[in-house]
Parts: C-alpha cells; structure tokens; sequence
C-alpha cells in the first residue's frame, strides 16, 4: 500500500446534456505506484481523458453532472477536498501535459512567463531566481539557447519544441504525478520519437509516476510499465505492458493490436472491429463490447462480465478470456 | 407522371415543415429568442395593419381643441402641439420607419451579395479593386455619411432608403466575401472542383447556401441600426419629411415640449427602444441556432 | 511493371510567392514542391511519405489540379495536363478523383449524402434523377454503408462512416485514379483499419491506381506497392514497399523509420535522433536540403544537390550512397 | 484642399478650418468621457457575464448590455434631460463650459451627454467582453493554466482578459464612429458646440464648405483611431510584429 500514489476507487462521471445525463466514465479502478509509467489506452471518446481531468480535479460543472467514487492521492480523498487543496496540488505534486502544444500555451504571454508562473503559484519564489530555474528546465528538456527562447512567444517555437516547453512547465515543481495526455499525438514522427525518449529520460531523473494516456499501442510499447485498456466507459483489461502484448485476454485489446498495420514481416490483411463505438446514451446490455465481439455469446449480452484476474496484475473483464488467449498460443 | 410530380412536390413541402420543425425544436429553447420574434412579429403586423388600427388620421385630424392634451380615452398616447393624435402617428410611424429600414438592408443585402461573391470567389485585381471602393466607404462613420448623402441628395423618403443602403451595402459586401473565402476553401468544395464542377454549380449551389445564414443574422442587426439611423436622421430634420410621421419625425416634434408634454418623446422612443429590443433578441437567437461557434 | 505509366511527373515545382511590404512586393518564394518527377502504373497504390511540411499535399492538389504547378509537367495517360483542350480537361476531371483528410469538411453539411453522391452524374453524365439515385445507392452498398442512408445529413454519421462517403464519392465516374491525401489519419485504430481494408478490396475489384498520402509510416507501408519519401519538396528515396523498408538507403529514410515506435515492447529499436528542426521552406539550405540535420553530411553536401538516381528500382538522392 | 485650405464658410465667412479648431475640443472631450464611462462600465459587467455564464449574474448583465444597444442614443439623451436637468435639477440640461474655464462646470455639463452617448458603446462592449471572454475561456491553455494550480483570479484577470482584448479593441475601434456619428444627436439635445452641431446646422444652412470640411475631419479621426487601434493590436497580441512588415 505504501507503493501506491495514486489510488483510484469506482470513479463515476456523468454529463448533462440537452437528452438527459450520460455516464462517460463507470466506476474505473485503478492505482499508479510511485515512480512508474502506466498506460491508459483507448480510442476517441472511451473515457480516457475524462478520468484524467478527474483525477486532476479539471472537470467543469456544468456539464459534469455528478463525479462519484473515491481518488486517493497522498493519504487524501482528492474528491472530498477542497477546490483550494485542489489548486495546491495542482502543478506542484501533480501536473499534466496537453496534447495539442499548439493551443495549450497563452499565446499572449512569452514561455518563460508562463514557467516562472508554474513555480509562483506554489512557491514564494523571487523572480530571477524562478527566471534561473525555468532556464535551466528549457535546457533540462533539450531547448538550446535557453536564455533566448526564455523571452520568447509561444508563436514563435515549433510544435516540438513548445511541447518540450510544456514538459518543463509540468516539471516546474517536481511533481510525483504527470499526467500527459496524448503528449505526441500532434507532433510529426521524428518529434515523436525524440520527446518519447525525453520523457523516458526525464523520468529516471526526476523519478515522477506518469500515466500515459494515447491511443497509439506503439507509444504504450515505447514508455509503460503497465497498461489499462478503456473501452466505452470502463477499464476491459490491465495488466504489464508485456504481458498484455503477449497474452491479451480482451477481444477489444486483440482487435486494438491486430488493426495496426506490422512495419516487419509479411504483409497480411488487416483485422478490423467491426461497426463503431456505441453513443453512450445506446449503451448495449451486458457486456459493452459484444456488439462488435466475436467470441461473443448469449452470456455476454446478457450479464456484465466481472473483472478477473488471471494472473497478479493481469486484470480482465471477459467471460471469453480463456478464448481469446488460447487463440493466440495457436498462432 | 402527374402522380409523381404531386408525391415530389408532397415531398418537398413535407421536407420543408421538417426544416421548420427541426429549426423550432432548437430555437423555441431560448425563450428570449422566441419574445425577440413575437415582438419583431407584432411590430411589422401593427405596420402592415396601421391604417385599419389608428382611430385617426395622422396628419389630417388636427383637434384644435386639444393640442398637447395628456394621454386619455380619445387619445390614448396624447397630442401633440397641433392637436394631432400621437397614437395614430406613432402607428403609422412604424409603417414609415419599418418600410425604410427593410427596403434599405434588402438592398444593401442584395448588393453586398453580389460585390462579396464576384469578390470573393473571383479574387485577384476584381478583388483588390472592390475591396479598396469598399474600404473608402467604409472609412466613414455610418451616420455621417449618411447625413452627407442626406444633405447632397435632399430630403425625402426614397433617398433616405438610398442613402442607407449605399452606408449598408459595404459592410455586407465584407461580411459575404469573409464567407465566401472561407467557404471557398473547405474540402467539399475543393471535391467539387477536382470532379469538374462548373464554377456556376459551386457559388450557387456550395458557396451561396453556406452564406445565407450569417447574412440572415447580421441583416436582423441591421434592420435594427436602420430602424435607429432612420430616427436619428430625422430627429435632425434630415429623414422623413414634415408633416409625415415617422418615429425620428415624432421625437423631433416633442423636443419643444419634454417638460409639458413628455408623451409625445416617450412612446415613439419606447415603440423604437422595443422594436431595436425585439430585432436584437432575434438576432442573438438565429446567431445561436445558425453559427454554433457562438454558442 | 513494364506498363506504360497511368500518370507521370516531371520534374514539377509548386512554389508560393512571399509578399511583404505596404507594397505587397513578392520577396521570394516558399518552393513547397521543388521538383518531384515519379509514375504511377494502372493498378498501383504509389505511397508518399514524409513529415508535416515536405510538400506531399501540395503535391497531391497539383496532381489533381485544385492548384497550378508552377513549373514541369504532368501527363495522364499519355497527354500532358497542360496542352489539353477544355474538353480533355474536363474527361481528366473525371477519370482523377479524391478522398480528403477530414472527413467532417470534406462533405457539405446542407446537403443529404444522396445529393453529394448524384453530383459527380450530374456534372458528368445526362442520367435521369432516378437512374441517379440508382447509382447512388449502389455506391453506397459498396462501400458497406446501408442505401437508406441516402436521407440523411453528414451529422448524422460518424468519422469512419464520413470518410466511406467520401470514398463512394470518389468512386462514383469509375476513375483510373485516386488521389487519397491522409485518408485516415484523422480516424481511430479500429476505423482505420477498415477504411484501409476497404481501399484495397475496391482496387482489387476494379483495378483503379492509388496515391496515398500519409505520415504515418505503417500504414503507407501496409497498402502501398512503391514508396516515395519526401523531405523539403524533394523526393528523397523511391522504392517498393518492401525494398525501402528492409534496405532504407538515404540517412532521412533511415531516421523516420528508426523513429517509429516499437510494435511490441521487447522490439524497441535503437533510435537515430535528428538534430534540430526542419529548416524553413522559403529559406532551404544550400546544396543537400538535409545535410542541416544529416549525422554523415560532407562538404560536398553542402555544396550541389544530390541527383535522385535509380538503380534496380530503388532511387536515392544522396551524395554518400553514389 | 489638400494644402490645409478648406475654404470659407458661406454664412459666417470664417475659415473653415478656425471653425473646425473652435468646435474640435467639446466634442473630442464629449467622446472621450462617452468612451471611459463605456469602457468603465463595460469590461467588468462582460468579465462578470461571461465567468458566471448562465447565471443570474449573467442574465442582469446582459439585460442591461440589450437595453444599452436597444435605446436610441438621442432619447436616452431627453430621458435623462427629463429625469436629471428638468425633474431633479442636478445637471444643467444643455450648454458648455471649457475645461480651461472650470473643471467642475465643464465635467457637470458633460456628464449626462457623456453617458448618453456612451451607454450604447456600453452596451456594445459588454456583448463582445461576454462572448470574447467565453471563448477564451474555452481554450487549451486556459486549462494549462489551472492545471498548474493557478488561482480563477489569475486565470480570467490576467490570462483571459488580456487575450479577450483583441476583439475588444477592435469592436471599440469600429463602433467609434458609431460614437463620432451618435455626437451630431447628442450636441444637439445638448446643445454643446461640437463639430457634430457645426454638421447640423451648416447643413440646414446649405454650407457646403462647412459639411465638406467637417466630414474630412471627421474621416482624418476615424483614421487616426484605426491607427490607435493597431498599436494596440501590437500590444495585446505578440503574433503581430511591424518590423517584420
């Protein structure tokens, strides 16, 4: 129990919109232990940022309707705090990095500004002392000439190199917890890669727990520990990053690996998921994947399937698991 | 064949009272927005209906016996200072100042459609040239320039609808180039134009329809500024011509008198407070339901 | 491969004039496609990769003629764009099609899916509306959407679903090409993988050729015959699909692929890392628009451009290959 | 003309220019009072409206921004004569005193005219503050900005206002010809000597050399007020840079 930072019990978001309120996130659990990299993977609209924003206390009422469950981050239930403990962890033990570094920088103020702001919100800092230490943070993410780019605007940096920006923001007060949201997804290849490998840099110097939340499997192989699929709502499978890879237990996760196209090897037809992810106010009864699933039974769409676990932190929510890894060892 | 065209022509009016369903469901949401129509609705029927519903004649009946007489059975809104009925004026007004400030933005519409799509479709020199006629009218206040033209032209009402429409039609021509620029660009008219659509086919069947809705909203907001240019104008002895009410023509007269006779200023600046309310509210409506970027 | 090519590009230049000043005097040129020569055969899926910036969708609007090439030629099927006649013109407009990027602008969201399908009849043929709507619904059923949907509006549908109307669109006068500019890109995994698989079972049916225009490395690999990479407005390495990726000659070729995160967490690959940014396109280097970045740049490199020479089939514009 | 020469006027004989000079300082002074008490009133009723949207904060402050654009300004101008000068007798009703003669006269003549005039402008800016403030409020970085810990006070008095001001410039800079245009009615109501009464009244004594000098005045302020505008821009959006042309 000491290990765990984070510790994430039936958290349950609804919104409110115009054909009454929709169940976006339902009762997630799961926990980050300090120092690691766990994933949270799913496609558009599964819930996956939602529980992010949650977690960091984000989410705008309205149109959140209702958050429920439990959020424990450093011996506290961050949902029964106070906005104001709210705020004080936010940026300081906990930090986040957006996806877009386009639109997530105040266009009107310059980079270094707005990282000596990180700091001053949480510390009584003077300000060249902070002026110093966002300089050496932009040099720390690999931003050459420092002192320039320091009274620079965001306008006038590449996308590459704002979201090494963002990363020194996120790194400003030593969180434990960064959560980065898609943090490569709008970047090009080459950029991918080179912020992929700041992060796994960082993260052995500075020793933050991050949870990594992308759609792109490649990025789960490239930086975690341990992955979360989320499908509509819910967390289908966790387990290591490994295993997951090697003994998918979850129709969803099988179909999610086999659609991506193989850069080696022979070329094969793709596997595609049939169909598309249900709108949340048409959930399907049962399991919300048999739709699309083809192990799926009666059973499935008859009865939620109850969370399993397989083997110690291999975690999966399937009547059909067995089925699903039996047909992998044949391969 | 006569069958289907009676189905088609079931079909399009059937897909029109869809529309219109469609359209009410999400507009009637915002309560504000349906007073602003009722009321917009209710102005222009008193216009059309003034003269059946004026007891009096608004220049002819003069009541000698009662000039500046206060609000009362006879005369619900008073008289003013030749005895004429305010209430009668103040209805027939409408019928003036609504009629010059819709015939003055439906021209000023029409032609800034026509500047804006050559403009902006066409580009290059055409562009260039209309754009700086464009920016020279505009580098006018409107209300100035519109008292200019007022005072080259002369006063009457024709040249006030003139005058308004020449300030108008420039802003409207910007307004329908922005779109049409933006329009011009997106990927389903660049479809269009890789499968060979004829340049006719893509303004008035892609770009035209995508125009209409901003159109709509700011020609509501100009009806508005219309209805308040028109007074104003008036009000200074520049618009509708004595001895025909208009709502300025009213407020005008009653200046002499605010002490004495503060009806003859109230009503006709209530009827025109309430109007510009009413056009602004449906306004605020249409830009909600049309441009979602508002929202 | 010995057929005679369906398109052909010489050397083609796209360049955009940078106007400064009061006087909007044109100070130079952003040259975002700087000479790009390649054949696309009948039946052939043609690959174009490369980072956001290189070109690749110029490229693909001058193919398709939404934008005018500033200098080289294009020929279709033996006749160059630019000697022919309206009516040739027009016969082109029909046989090139294309599938946009996003799929929420790409379709005309006033009009209903059966009116976007009609048009390419209406502006091509004499058909009546109700042959039309014929075809229409047949378009509709091959590309696995349900002909009831003919009603609707574009809302109405999901990205994946979007983008399959966009391709009917495209498939609607039976073209010999089509130029795909980031068909995907802008869809989920599990989406993905259908619209791809729907590409290629059409080629299979109906033998049209295909420019793919993506960034994403993978997925140009898993559909495309030959891939061309492009880097600044040049072509910088042509090959087969399979060629380029297992024998990557040029070091920029060398670097995307490098970059491509690992496929399983025990394959990670050991990385190349590029120094600096992509230098900007109205200011490119002299000599070798890479060697700014490139870990083996020579003098010579700064010096003359590097030609793009052919050997076996696997073209390189490198002055340390030749 | 263009030498600075804008001839004579055909009824008083003076110099048009001397006559534009004589009349430059009311109204200059009137519209700046018009657009301070705007900007004063405006800003914070939109700040309000926009953080506590759909409140009843919101609903106040919008009705007052739609009674501002609603009301024309020259019948603002006799209710407030009838309500303040004639019924109550705290302001003069008309007239004008010169800011080098006595301040205190000088502000008292022009309070009711000032507002008169700027409640419209008001009422303008506060719709754009709303709807410019919601928008920003709804960008990325605005959430950048909470989520590292920064207080609502930092996030909408020093991020989203400055970035709200934009379009907020730029309304006041189109609609302050809507300000010079409202001046011809006020002056008059009022009866201050401003160049909008000199318009007036040459052009019901057919001076044309006085309309024509009046109307390029005007023109050269509205020009010189874009030009205001742009530096502005430069000020509030560092993407904007003259040197670079």
């Amino acid at each position: 129990m000491n290990s765990r930072l984070l510790d994430v019990k039936g958290l349950t978001v609804q919104f409110h919109t115009p054909d009454g309120p929709v169940e976006v996130v339902s009762s997630v659990d799961f926990h980050v232990n300090k120092g690691e990299t766990v994933g949270l993977v799913g496609e558009s609209g599964c819930g996956k940022s939602v529980s992010s924003m949650a977690i960091m206390g984000l989410i705008p009422s309205p149109p959140a309707k209702q958050i429920g469950g439990e959020i424990w981050f450093q011996e506290k239930n961050l949902l029964a705090e106070s906005p104001d403990y709210l705020r004080s962890i936010r940026g300081n033990s906990m930090s986040m990095i957006f996806q877009d570094p386009m639109s997530s920088l105040d266009p009107a103020f310059t980079v270094g500004s707005q990282i000596d702001e990180a700091m001053q919100f949480h510390q009584k800092i003077a300000a060249n002392e902070a002026k110093e230490r966002s300089i050496e943070l932009l040099r720390r993410v690999g931003i050459s000439n420092p002192e320039l780019r320091y009274h620079e605007y965001p306008h006038q940096l590449s996308g590459g190199m704002r979201q090494r920006v963002m990363i020194a923001m996120a790194l400003a007060c030593n969180p434990q917890l960064i959560i980065a949201d898609e943090p490569t997804t709008a970047l090009d290849v080459t950029v991918q890669a080179q912020i992929l490998d700041l992060l796994n840099d960082l993260r052995q110097t500075f020793g933050s727990a991050i949870i990594m939340i992308t759609h792109d499997m490649g990025v789960v192989a490239e930086t975690c520990d341990r992955v979360m699929v989320m499908y509509a709502g819910q967390i289908v499978e966790e387990a290591p990053t490994e295993v997951l890879f090697d003994q998918t237990a979850h129709p969803y996760t099988e179909g999610l690996l086999r659609s991506i196209p193989k850069i080696s090897g022979k070329k094969v037809k793709l596997y595609s998921i049939p169909g598309s992810v249900p709108l949340q106010r048409d959930m399907p009864k049962g399991c919300r994947f048999h739709p699309r699933c083809s192990y799926a039974t009666s059973l499935c769409q008859e009865k939620e399937p109850p969370i399993q676990e397989l083997a110690p932190g291999h975690r999966v929510k399937c009547w059909h698991s067995d089925q699903v890894i039996a047909k992998q060892g044949g391969v | 064949m006569e069958y289907v065209e009676i189905t088609k022509e079931a079909e399009k009016k059937g897909q029109f009272a869809e529309q219109m369903r469609a359209f009410w469901k999400v507009f009637s949401i915002r309560k504000t927005a349906v007073f602003g129509l009722a009321i917009v609705c209710f102005v222009i029927l008193i216009a059309i209906l003034a003269p059946l519903l004026a007891p009096f004649d608004p220049v002819e009946d003069v009541d000698y016996g009662n000039r500046i007489a206060n609000p009362s059975a006879t005369h619900l809104f008073g008289t003013d200072e030749f005895g004429r009925d305010i209430f009668s004026r103040v209805l027939m007004g409408a019928q003036v100042s609504i009629a010059i400030s819709v015939s003055a933005v439906t021209i000023s519409a029409a032609i800034g459609i026509v500047i804006g799509l050559i403009s902006g479709y066409y580009g290059r020199w055409v562009d260039n040239v209309l754009m700086r006629i464009v920016d020279g009218l505009m580098s006018f206040p409107p209300i100035l320039f519109a008292i200019a033209l007022m005072a080259a032209l002369g006063n009457n009402m024709g040249n006030i609808i003139v005058a308004l429409a020449v300030v108008y039609a420039p802003l409207f021509a910007r307004l329908v180039r922005g779109t049409v620029l933006s329009v011009k660009n997106k990927e389903y008219v660049e479809a269009i134009q890789v499968m060979g659509g004829s340049h006719i086919r893509i303004l008035f069947k892609h770009i035209l329809p995508n125009c209409l809705s901003p159109l709509l909203i700011q020609m509501t907001t100009y009806f508005a500024y219309a209805i308040l240019a028109e007074a104003s104008l008036s009000f200074i002895g520049l618009g509708v011509p004595q001895p025909e009410p208009s709502w300025g023509n009213i407020l005008y007269d009653g200046r002499q008198y605010m002490l004495e006779a503060p009806w003859i200023t109230v009503f006709p600046g209530v009827a025109i407070a309430v109007t510009v309310l009413g056009l602004n509210l449906l306004g605020d409506g249409l830009r909600d339901y049309l441009d979602p970027r508002m929202k | 491969m010995d057929k005679t090519p369906l398109l052909e590009l010489h050397d083609v230049k796209k360049y955009y004039p940078i106007k400064q000043g009061l006087l909007r005097r044109q100070t130079g040129n952003v040259k975002a496609v700087d000479g790009v020569s390649f054949q696309v055969y009948p039946g052939e899926t043609f690959g174009l990769v490369g980072e956001s910036g290189c070109g690749k969708s110029t490229l693909g609007r001058v193919i398709v003629q939404l934008l005018q090439a500033t200098a080289g030629e294009i020929q279709f099927g033996k006749k160059g764009i630019s000697t022919m006649s309206a009516k040739e013109k027009l016969a082109f407009k029909r046989e090139v099609q294309m599938i946009f990027q996003d799929p929420f602008s790409s379709l005309n969201p006033r009009q209903k899916i059966g009116d976007i399908l009609e048009e390419p009849y209406c502006i091509h043929t004499e058909l009546t509306k109700h042959e039309r709507r014929e075809k229409a619904s047949e378009l509709l059923q091959k590309v696995g959407l349900n002909p009831m949907h003919a009603e609707r509006y574009p809302h109405q549908f999901s990205g994946g679903q979007r983008q399959r109307i966009g391709i009917a669109r495209a498939l609607a006068l039976n073209p010999k090409l089509i130029v795909c500019d980031e068909p995907v890109s802008a869809l989920d995994v599990s989406i993905q993988s259908q619209i791809i698989n729907l590409l290629e079972e059409l080629q299979e049916e109906t033998g049209i050729s295909l420019l793919f225009i993506a960034h994403d490395l993978s997925v140009v690999k898993h559909i495309s015959h030959r891939i061309a990479v492009m880097y600044l407005g040049n072509i910088v390495e042509l090959a087969t699909a399979e060629e380029l990726f297992t024998n990557p000659q040029h070091p920029y070729t060398r670097t995307l692929l490098s970059s491509i995160p690992a496929e399983h967490p025990r394959k990670k690959r050991e990385r190349i890392t590029l120094a600096g940014e992509i230098p900007n396109p109205a200011n490119p280097p002299q000599g070798c628009k890479f060697h700014t970045r490139c870990p083996y740049a020579e003098e010579a490199c700064k010096k003359t451009v590097p030609p793009l020479i052919e050997s076996n089939g696997h073209a390189v514009a490198c002055h340390l290959i030749q | 003309m263009l030498s600075g020469d804008l001839g004579h006027s055909l009824v008083s004989d003076k110099e048009v220019l001397t006559l534009l000079w004589e009349r430059l300082p009311a109204t200059m002074a009137l519209i700046m009072y018009a657009l301070l008490i705007s900007v004063v009133i405006a800003i914070p009723l939109g700040i309000i409206s926009a953080v506590r949207h759909n409140t009843r904060w919101d609903y106040g402050a919008m009705l007052i921004a739609l009674i501002g654009v609603s009301v024309p300004n020259f019948w603002a101008g006799l209710l407030l004569i009838m309500t303040f000068s004639l019924h109550l007798g705290w302001f003069p009703s008309t007239g004008y005193v010169d800011v080098t003669q006595n301040l205190w006269k000088h502000l008292e003549h022009l309070a009711l005219p000032a507002f008169a005039l700027g409640f419209l402008q008001a009422g303008i800016v506060t719709r754009m503050t709303r709807s410019s403030m919601l928008e920003v409020l709804k960008q990325d970085y605005i959430c950048t900005i909470r989520a590292k810990g920064g207080t609502e006070k930092v996030v909408i008095l020093k991020h989203a206002l400055k970035n709200s001001m934009i379009p907020i410039i730029t309304i006041i800079g189109i609609n302050f010809g809507l300000l010079l245009g409202g001046t011809v009615v006020v002056e008059t109501i009022f009866s201050i000597p401003g160049i909008g009464q000199l318009l007036v009244q040459s052009v019901f004594n057919r001076d044309y050399p006085v309309i024509q000098g009046v109307i390029l005045c005007v023109a050269v302020i509205y020009v010189l007020i874009s030009l205001v505008v742009d530096l502005l821009y430069a000020y509030f959006d560092p993407k904007i840079d003259y040197n670079e042309g």
